[in-house]
Parts: C-alpha cells; structure tokens; sequence
C-alpha cells in the first residue's frame, strides 16, 4: 500500500515526495509499516537545526522502488536533553547515521552501541553542525593564530 | 654520504635528484591528478620517479590536498618514517593558506606551520603539467643543495611539535599527551 | 704448498665476475621497469635507473633500525645470494666449483631467502609477517615441481652436477629441443615466475594487500642491499634456467676457440638471460596474482602433476 | 623473529595502495580469514555541510563538486535540481541533453577508474594504466566544453554555464569511437582473464535478499540481480527521453555468468557494460540535441530568496545514489544541505558485514569493487 493510503496525514510536496510530521514515539512503527508495505530502501536519517524554535528537526527517509514514492518521516525533539531511541534494528545502515548525528548535533540516540568519535578525532568543543557553533571564529581563533616556524 | 658541497655529495644529488621516490597516500582530492601524472600521457617515471606503498622506501611526499586534522596526524607520522633526506611537495591552494576551506574548522591552513615544505604547487586543482614542474623544480633545489627542509625540521622540531599538539588538541593551549593513533 | 698466485688470479677473476653478476642485475632493474613501462604505453624510465636507485639508497641516512638482526638480515641474503652465484656455471665457465653440484645449489638456493625473512620477522610488522610466511610458503611449492624436473634431468645425463648437464648440451644439443624437457622448461618456467616473484605468483609482496609485505619496513641502506639482493637473484635463477635447459649458453668450445669462446659464450648467455627475463615480463603484465592457496594448488596440482609425468618418462626411457 | 600470533590487527590504509583513497579499514584476522573489520573515515572531513549553510545559494555550487572527486558533475547536477526543485524552475531542453552527455561522460570516466583500480587491486596494472590514459581523452573533452579537468563547475541552478563549443559533436564522436575499439583489450585483460575470474568469482558477495535492506544502490545493486536505476525510475535530465538498457545480473550480455549474486567479478563486468551503455547514451543525445538556450534567464545571483521548503533529489551516479537532501527557510543561504553519498553504505555497513570470512588477500578487491568513495562518506 502507498503511503498516503497506510497514513492519511501525509502530505504531498510534489509527485513521488511525501511528508508525515509526527511525534517521536510513532516513528518506530511508521517506519516498520512501511518497510513491510514495500517502502524497503532507508535513503537517509537527517537533522536539522532550528535554532530559533530550540528544536532539532530529525528526518527519517525512505523509498520505494515499487511505487517510486519518498517518504520522509520528521520529527522535532528539543536541541537540550532530549534524545531518540536507536532504530538500527530496522535498518543497518541507520546505526550509521546515528553515529554520525551525535557526532555532529550531538543528539543522543539509546540504545545505539557504536555513538562516539567517528569523524572527528579529539574534538573538545560543541558539536560543530550546531548553528549556535560559528565556525569563522573558531578558525579565525584557532589556525589563524598558531604561530609560524620561527628561523634564527 | 652525506650531502655536503664536495664533490662526492655533487654525485650523490645528482644521483638522488634522479631516482625520487613518492609516498603513496592520497591525502586529499589532489590525489586525482596523480593517476594521470603517472600514466601514459604525463609518465613521471620518466624522472626515475614512482610511487611507492611504505614512507620508509620513499623520499618526496606529495601532501595532496586540504588536510584534515585527523589526516595531519598520520602525515606527520608518515613524514617522521620517512628516512632523510626527504622532501615535501605543498600540493595545490589548500596546503597554502586553505583555498576552499579557509573557514573549516576541521582543515589546517597552512602546512609549513605543522612540517617544512619545500615546493608549493598553487592551484585547485594544479595540472598535471604543474606537478611535473614542480617536481623539477625540486630536482633543481636538489641539485643545487636548496632542498633542505628536513634540516630544518630537526633543527626546529620542538616548534613544528608545538604546533602540531595545537592542532591535533584543537586549542592553543598546548596538551601534553597525544593519543597513540592507528595510521600504519 | 699452496700456490699464491693461482689463488689470486682465482679471486680477481671471482670479484670481477661477481661485480658483473651485480651490474647486470642493477640494469635489468631498468631493463624489466623499461618493458613494463612500453607495455603500459609509457616512455618509462632511463634504461640504467637500477644503477641510480642503488646509489641514491646507499646514500640514505638511517633514522632507526629494528635491531642487529634487521641489520645484518640483507648482509646475510647478499652473501648467500652471491655464493649461489660463484657456484653456478656462467656460460660454461664455475668459478667456485667444477663441480656446480645441482644439490647444493638448491639448497644454498633457500639461504637468502631465509635472511629475508629473518630481516622482515625482525622488523615486528604484521604485513611482513605474512608476506614472508607467504615467501616461504611460495617457496616450498615451486621447489617441488622444479626439484622433479631436475631429478629427471640428473636421470637423463646420469650427472648430478650443473656443469655435467652444460657440458653435455654442448654442441647445441639443448636440453629445450628434447620434447619432453620442452615440457619441462615450461613447468621449470612457471616455477622461475614464482622465484623472480613475478606474477601471478607475486602474492608475496603484493602491495595492495600487504604493502610490499616483507619490505615494508626496510628502507634507506636496508632496501638497498636488498634490493641488490633482489637484482642479483633474477641473474642466479635466470643463470640456473639456461644452464638446465639452454645449455648454458655454450655453444663455442673453449678448447678449439680460446678466448674468443669466452666472450662469445658471454655474449650469448646474456643475450638468453635477457630474453628467459623478458618472457617473465611479459607473462607479468597481462596477470592478476593468485592467492596463495591457489598459488598452492597450481604448483603441486598442475605443475607437479606433469613434472611427475616427465619423471616417470625419463625413468622408463632410462629403463629400457 | 617475533613468531605470529593466531590473531592479528592489520591497517589497511590510509596509506596504503589497497585503501580506496584516504581512508582506512581497521582488521582483525585469524590465519588467513577476517574475523572483523572496522571502517575508520574521517581523514577527509571539511565540514562542507557547515560551509554550505554559510554561504548563499549559489557559492555553493563550486563548492559541491568537491564532494566527490572522481565524478564530481553528479553534485553539481544534484544540487542544482534540488535548487530548481525548491524555486519550481523548468531548464530549457538544450541544457537537460548538455548534462546527461555531461553526466554519462562522467560516468565512463569514473568507471575506467573503478576498473581499472579493482584490476590493479588484484595485479593487472597494465588494465589500470591503460584505464587512466585513455580516460585523458575524456578529460580532454571536458576541459573542450568547460574549461577545466576536474572540477567542471559547469552544470548550474537554471541549466548549464554555457553552450557546448560547436565541433563537440565531432570531438566527442573521436573519442566514443576510440573507446568502443578499446574496449575489448580491456575485456581480454580484465573480464575474460582466467586468473581474474578466479580470484574475483564468488569473492565478496552481497546477498540478493539483503541488498536493498542494506541501503545498496547502483552498480552494486545490479549485480545483486534487481534491474533498478534511478535514470530510469525518476528521470532526470532528458534520460525519459533516451533509450538505452539498464545491465544487471544474470543478463551480462557476452559475459559469463559465473556466481549468485553481487561478486567482485559481477560488479566488474557490470560496470564494463554501463561503460557501452554510456556510449549509446552519448551517441544518441548528441544526435537528438535540440536547439535553444542553455540557461534560465534567471534573477541576479545575489538576490536569490528560495522558497521555504524541503527537497530530496537524486541522480544515479556511477557508484550508486547521490542525493540531497535540501531545506530552505526561504532565505538566502540555506539551512541545511545534507549529502547522501553511495558510499556512506557500501563503506561502512556493507563492508564491514561482507569482510567477515574473507581471505585477507581479498579484502582490498572487494573494497576497491564496491566503489567506495571516502570523501562523499564524511564530506
């Protein structure tokens, strides 16, 4: 069944893009319905941040050869203290995704085994994808003043 | 043998500048253009150079492209393997003063604060005609007893080491222990 | 009483010959990276880069070394490699022994590729390790096949010696235009590929899996001698080929022509050293490598079967 | 002698010639047989989707074609839809040819690559070697059309920078022609090889019941056995408009077919067919080019607002699905731009489930078949 039809509050973008908002405790099951109504490849996991509403947006997205449809699934959970359960039960290529997120939002997914240094190596500040983290400073403060090889 | 301004160390540059060794690590998206600098139609080995898979056979390092300070990690490893003389090629814009990436918090910009470079390559990406170059230019520096930054790299090594830590920490304030990484 | 003079003269000749046995292995450096190079439709690098690469390596400082072992390790290959040399006849002519006793050289064969081992075992890198653990490996599986072939040759020219053998190829009755050693010269070449490393038999230093394998931590003075090592290898195993199979490259008599003989012998043993090099070459260019379970298999399945076929023919042609 | 312990670590990469570019594979390996590998990436991180969001829209476009380095023309395509996507702009017909001729010579080109670095992986350097010279002539082709080697910067938000040059139909026939006459020494050294067959048959397969669950796209999927290709599904560009076969397991065409499933030897000769299949693709947009205008009379680049949105657009790259992920908050610069390249599931899950029970001897062909890109995991 097409995606529209398992879930009529989806709305349409455009042909063959679908968008369901929804809460953080029903992703886990919209995601399972799909997978086993034919939406069988995960494209994407993706974040979003809207800094001015404090909320990271998260957004599952998933095809279907059969019905050359996209779904994306997001969700919003708030940037400080919340976190998301890991679905990488599902799919294993999300445990991927999830590892990259905490690294880079600094969103917390249970459950995931793997969370922790993946890209970055020793990184002590803030998650550098967050708006709030700007990064012409940190360079301008960081490899900008790091002296020069002095010669005698 | 070491290289002094005698006449058997005028052989011995003679001989070295002749017989350049790559490391083979692709550091950056430079890396593109050395499959073509390698083939057919450019053919370095035509100046006795070519790649070689260990640092410790090799004598010029080809620094590739932007770093990242995860990558600046093994490439200071990789250079301190190398056995001197060795040489350093600064491979298109990034390694100059970061090019694209002058605002990523994750690349350094420029590489002689971190080792000694001895050739800089401008560009993004260089030719293949300018690498060509820029490896004779560096015969050239061989040859007339120019190419020293491996000297200066010992003579200096507590300062390129300052910095580094810097970088690897991501502060100014230097840290002591640096984590025992898993380059080769 | 010994005769002072004489030994000397012995020695000079010796050094001169083994200086020679290097030079030629530094150019055919050049001469396989040359080829190489065409059939990849490059101009490639001048025809004496081996000499230059040798000197410039020499030239290295050493930052580190892994121990005295690791030091002494290419010394020990150099050393055996060189004594293979002096024992094998050289276009007709030993040095070391009259004899060349065939044996002996198989085993002296393996010395030099044990001091690699020990080297690379001494550098404590994973990827040396199981290079040389395929080294050896390799080795064993070619020496079967090849050691039958011999056998069935010392049966053939009812010698054992090396020398033996050449000299009853004398007057151009090569071994290779007997048909069935023409059988046997190509099960003996295959196991050459797996000598000179070459593929597909390379799986050893393959370098996308092991980086080089046993090499990877030698450098500097250490490649160096290696690498002379190495040079001096592909002129001793393509030596051995032509002395078993292309009589050696005799084909003056030194006692009809005198010193004439010699050069021309010279001549025409190198002229076949460089082309038994040059069809490893090529037979390189167009083959991935096996692994080494199927190198395995290829050897003592294939190569061993039809070696064991040309025993049994000899042995019932000597029979009857 | 150290003696060799039963298990032992082995790093393959960064430096190291079996590593697909810089990245590095950490493996654990009883005897012969992998028992666990880690893919560690991360050397080529430069944060372009921070970089992105601090840009306008429309310095990003020389930024994206540096995500990934062998065919960088499919971001500059992705990213451009996805902008005509959030603004509703229609390119002229002249421009979608220009870019799937754009599109498709990149992808022979990064294919010559692929195959020729998985032959090089397992010793046939001469295949490699003859690889990169005559994809030159490629090259060449391009610096004709755009005016550079690599980076192209060619296909923009509106259509494409320019009109061809007039003798590309000429310039590009010569090298086609070439190409197709070269083709089966390539066949004869690489896929017709008997010790290639043995060494790639049956090595590293991706299970056919598996394939889609684990995110695998492209190539790789094809010689998992599913007939599926997003040029063919969503066109893009004038693929609707182009007739051309989409390869995929058991049809291999003259090939053998020797394994069940994605091996490293189907995914070679499946990569040698899109190569023909590209050339047809060519052939036939050069001949049915209309003519016309090549870019949107669009507004000043500065003063570009793209409307509030969300948008995912994907292109068929020669490694797999390249798609972005684009949102607007109406503004100037966007939001966020989230990259999804081919390789964030051939690299990490995908090889690190395949590698278990591999010959060590193995691993780095499988990896180097897989087409793993390291820069479009991290960007």
């Amino acid at each position: 069944m097409m995606a529209k039809e398992l879930f009529p509050e989806a709305q349409e973008l455009r042909k063959g893009r679908i968008r369901i908002e929804t809460i953080k405790d029903k992703v886990t099951e919209i995601i399972k319905k799909l997978k086993e109504n034919g939406y069988g490849h995960f494209v994407m996991l993706s974040c979003v941040d809207w800094i001015k509403e404090g909320k990271f947006e998260l957004v599952y997205q998933m095809w279907s050869y059969e019905y050359r449809e996209h779904v994306m699934i997001s969700i919003k959970i708030a940037r400080e203290g919340d976190s998301m359960v890991t679905l990488r039960d599902l799919f294993p290529q999300i445990e991927t995704y999830e590892r990259e997120i905490h690294e880079m939002f600094g969103v917390n997914f249970v459950g995931n085994p793997r969370l922790g240094e993946f890209i970055l190596e020793g990184w002590p500040h803030m998650p550098p994808m967050r708006k709030d983290f700007d990064t012409e400073k940190f360079v301008k403060e960081l490899y900008y003043k790091i002296p020069e090889v002095k010669e005698e | 043998m070491t290289l002094n301004h005698d006449d058997w160390g005028k052989v011995a540059r003679m001989m070295s500048k002749r017989s350049l060794w790559m490391v083979h690590f692709c550091t950056g998206c430079g890396a593109m253009e050395m499959p073509p600098v390698m083939t057919s139609r450019y053919d370095m080995e035509r100046f006795g150079m070519h790649a070689m898979a260990t640092p410790r056979q090799a004598d010029v390092f080809l620094v590739t492209g932007y770093l990242a300070v995860k990558t600046l990690k093994r490439v200071v490893q990789v250079y301190e393997q190398m056995r001197d003389p060795k040489y350093v090629i600064g491979f298109g814009s990034c390694t100059i003063n970061g090019g694209m990436y002058w605002d990523s918090y994750n690349t350094i910009k420029d590489l002689s604060k971190y080792i000694p470079v001895d050739v800089y390559i401008a560009g993004c990406m260089p030719r293949p005609e300018a690498i060509i170059d820029s490896f004779l230019k560096l015969m050239d520096m061989i040859d007339k007893g120019e190419a020293i930054g491996w000297k200066k790299y010992h003579k200096y090594y507590d300062q390129y080491k300052k910095n580094q830590r810097m970088a690897y920490a991501y502060r100014l304030d230097e840290v002591e222990d640096i984590k025992e990484d898993d380059a080769k | 009483m010994v005769d002072f003079f004489a030994l000397g003269e012995q020695i000079l000749v010796m050094a001169f010959l083994v200086t020679l046995g290097y030079a030629i292995g530094m150019f055919f450096n050049g001469f396989a990276r040359k080829i190489t190079a065409r059939i990849h439709n490059r101009v490639g690098p001048p025809i004496y880069q081996g000499y230059i690469d040798v000197f410039k390596l020499f030239g290295k400082k050493t930052n580190i070394s892994h121990g005295w072992i690791f030091d002494l390790a290419a010394l020990f290959s150099i050393a055996g490699i060189t004594l293979v040399f002096l024992f094998l006849p050289v276009a007709g002519f030993s040095m070391l022994s009259t004899d060349g006793d065939l044996f002996l050289i198989l085993y002296l064969l393996a010395i030099p590729a044990l001091g690699f081992a020990l080297g690379a075992g001494a550098s404590g890198n994973p990827n040396a390790a199981v290079g040389i653990m395929r080294a050896l490996m390799t080795m064993l599986a070619y020496e079967l096949p090849l050691v039958m072939v011999i056998v069935a040759m010392m049966v053939h020219y009812n010698t054992t010696s090396l020398a033996g053998i050449v000299a009853a190829q004398s007057n151009m009755h090569w071994a290779i235009f007997l048909p069935v050693f023409l059988i046997g010269a190509i099960v003996a070449d295959m196991a050459l590929q797996g000598m000179l490393m070459e593929k597909p038999f390379d799986i050893p230093i393959a370098p996308h899996e092991i980086a080089t394998g046993p090499m990877v931590e030698f450098g500097g003075k250490h490649l160096g001698a290696l690498m002379l090592y190495k040079m001096m290898g592909i002129v001793v195993e393509t030596t051995l080929f032509v002395d078993l199979f292309l009589g050696g490259g005799v084909i003056l008599s030194v006692a009809q022509y005198g010193w004439l003989a010699y050069v021309v012998n010279f001549l025409v043993w190198f002229g076949l050293i460089t082309f038994v090099f040059f069809l490893a070459l090529l037979i390189n260019a167009v083959f991935p490598r096996f692994r080494i379970e199927q190198a395995l298999k290829f050897y003592w399945k294939y190569d061993a079967l039809v070696a064991l076929l040309i025993l049994i023919w000899i042995f019932v042609e000597v029979s009857t | 002698m150290k003696p060799i312990e039963k298990e032992y670590e082995l790093f393959i990469g960064p430096n190291h010639p079996g590593a697909t570019g810089n990245m590095s594979y950490h493996i654990w390996v009883e005897g012969d047989k992998v028992k666990k590998a880690e893919t560690r990436v991360g050397y080529l991180h430069r944060g372009f989707e921070k970089l992105m969001e601090k840009r306008i829209w429309m310095q990003n476009v020389p930024l994206v074609c540096r995500i990934c380095v062998p065919e960088p023309d499919v971001n500059e395509a992705s990213y451009s839809m996805a902008v005509e996507d959030l603004m509703g702009w229609e390119i002229p017909e002249r421009a979608k040819y220009i870019r799937t001729i754009i599109l498709e010579m990149a992808r022979i080109s990064a294919h010559l690559l692929t195959v020729g670095g998985i032959a090089a992986s397992l010793g046939i350097y001469t295949a490699a070697q003859w690889g990169v010279g005559d994809r030159d002539y490629l090259l060449d082709v391009f610096e004709q059309i755009t005016g550079a080697r690599v980076y192209h910067i060619y296909i923009w938000p509106g259509g494409v920078r320019w009109d061809v040059p007039k003798n590309t139909k000429e310039l590009l026939t010569k090298v086609l022609d070439y190409l197709e006459k070269r083709m089966p020494l390539y066949e004869d050294l690489i896929i017709k090889n008997k010790v290639f067959i043995r060494r790639a048959a049956d090595v590293g397969v991706i299970p056919k019941d598996k394939a889609i669950e684990w995110g695998v796209t492209g190539p790789n999927l094809r010689a998992a056995g599913y007939q599926l290709d997003f040029r063919k599904l969503e066109p893009y560009a004038a693929y609707d408009k182009i007739d051309f076969e989409v390869p995929y397991y058991p049809k291999l065409g003259e090939y053998e077919v020797l394994s069940d499933g994605s091996d490293i030897y189907t995914r070679t000769a499946i990569r040698m067919l899109e190569m023909q299949q590209s050339i047809n693709i060519i052939r036939q947009a050069l001949k049915d080019m209309p003519e016309g205008d090549v870019l949107l009379k669009h507004p000043q680049w500065f003063a570009w607002k793209v409307p509030a949105g969300y948008s995912y657009v994907r292109v068929e790259s020669s490694k797999g699905e390249f798609g972005y992920f684009v949102v607007s908050d109406g503004g100037k610069k966007p939001v966020r731009v989230h990259v999804r390249g081919p390789s964030y599931t051939h690299g990490i899950n995908v090889m690190e489930t395949i590698a278990k029970g591999l010959n060590v001897a193995d691993f780095a062909p499988t990896a180097i078949s897989l087409d793993v890109c390291p820069p479009d995991i991290e960007r």
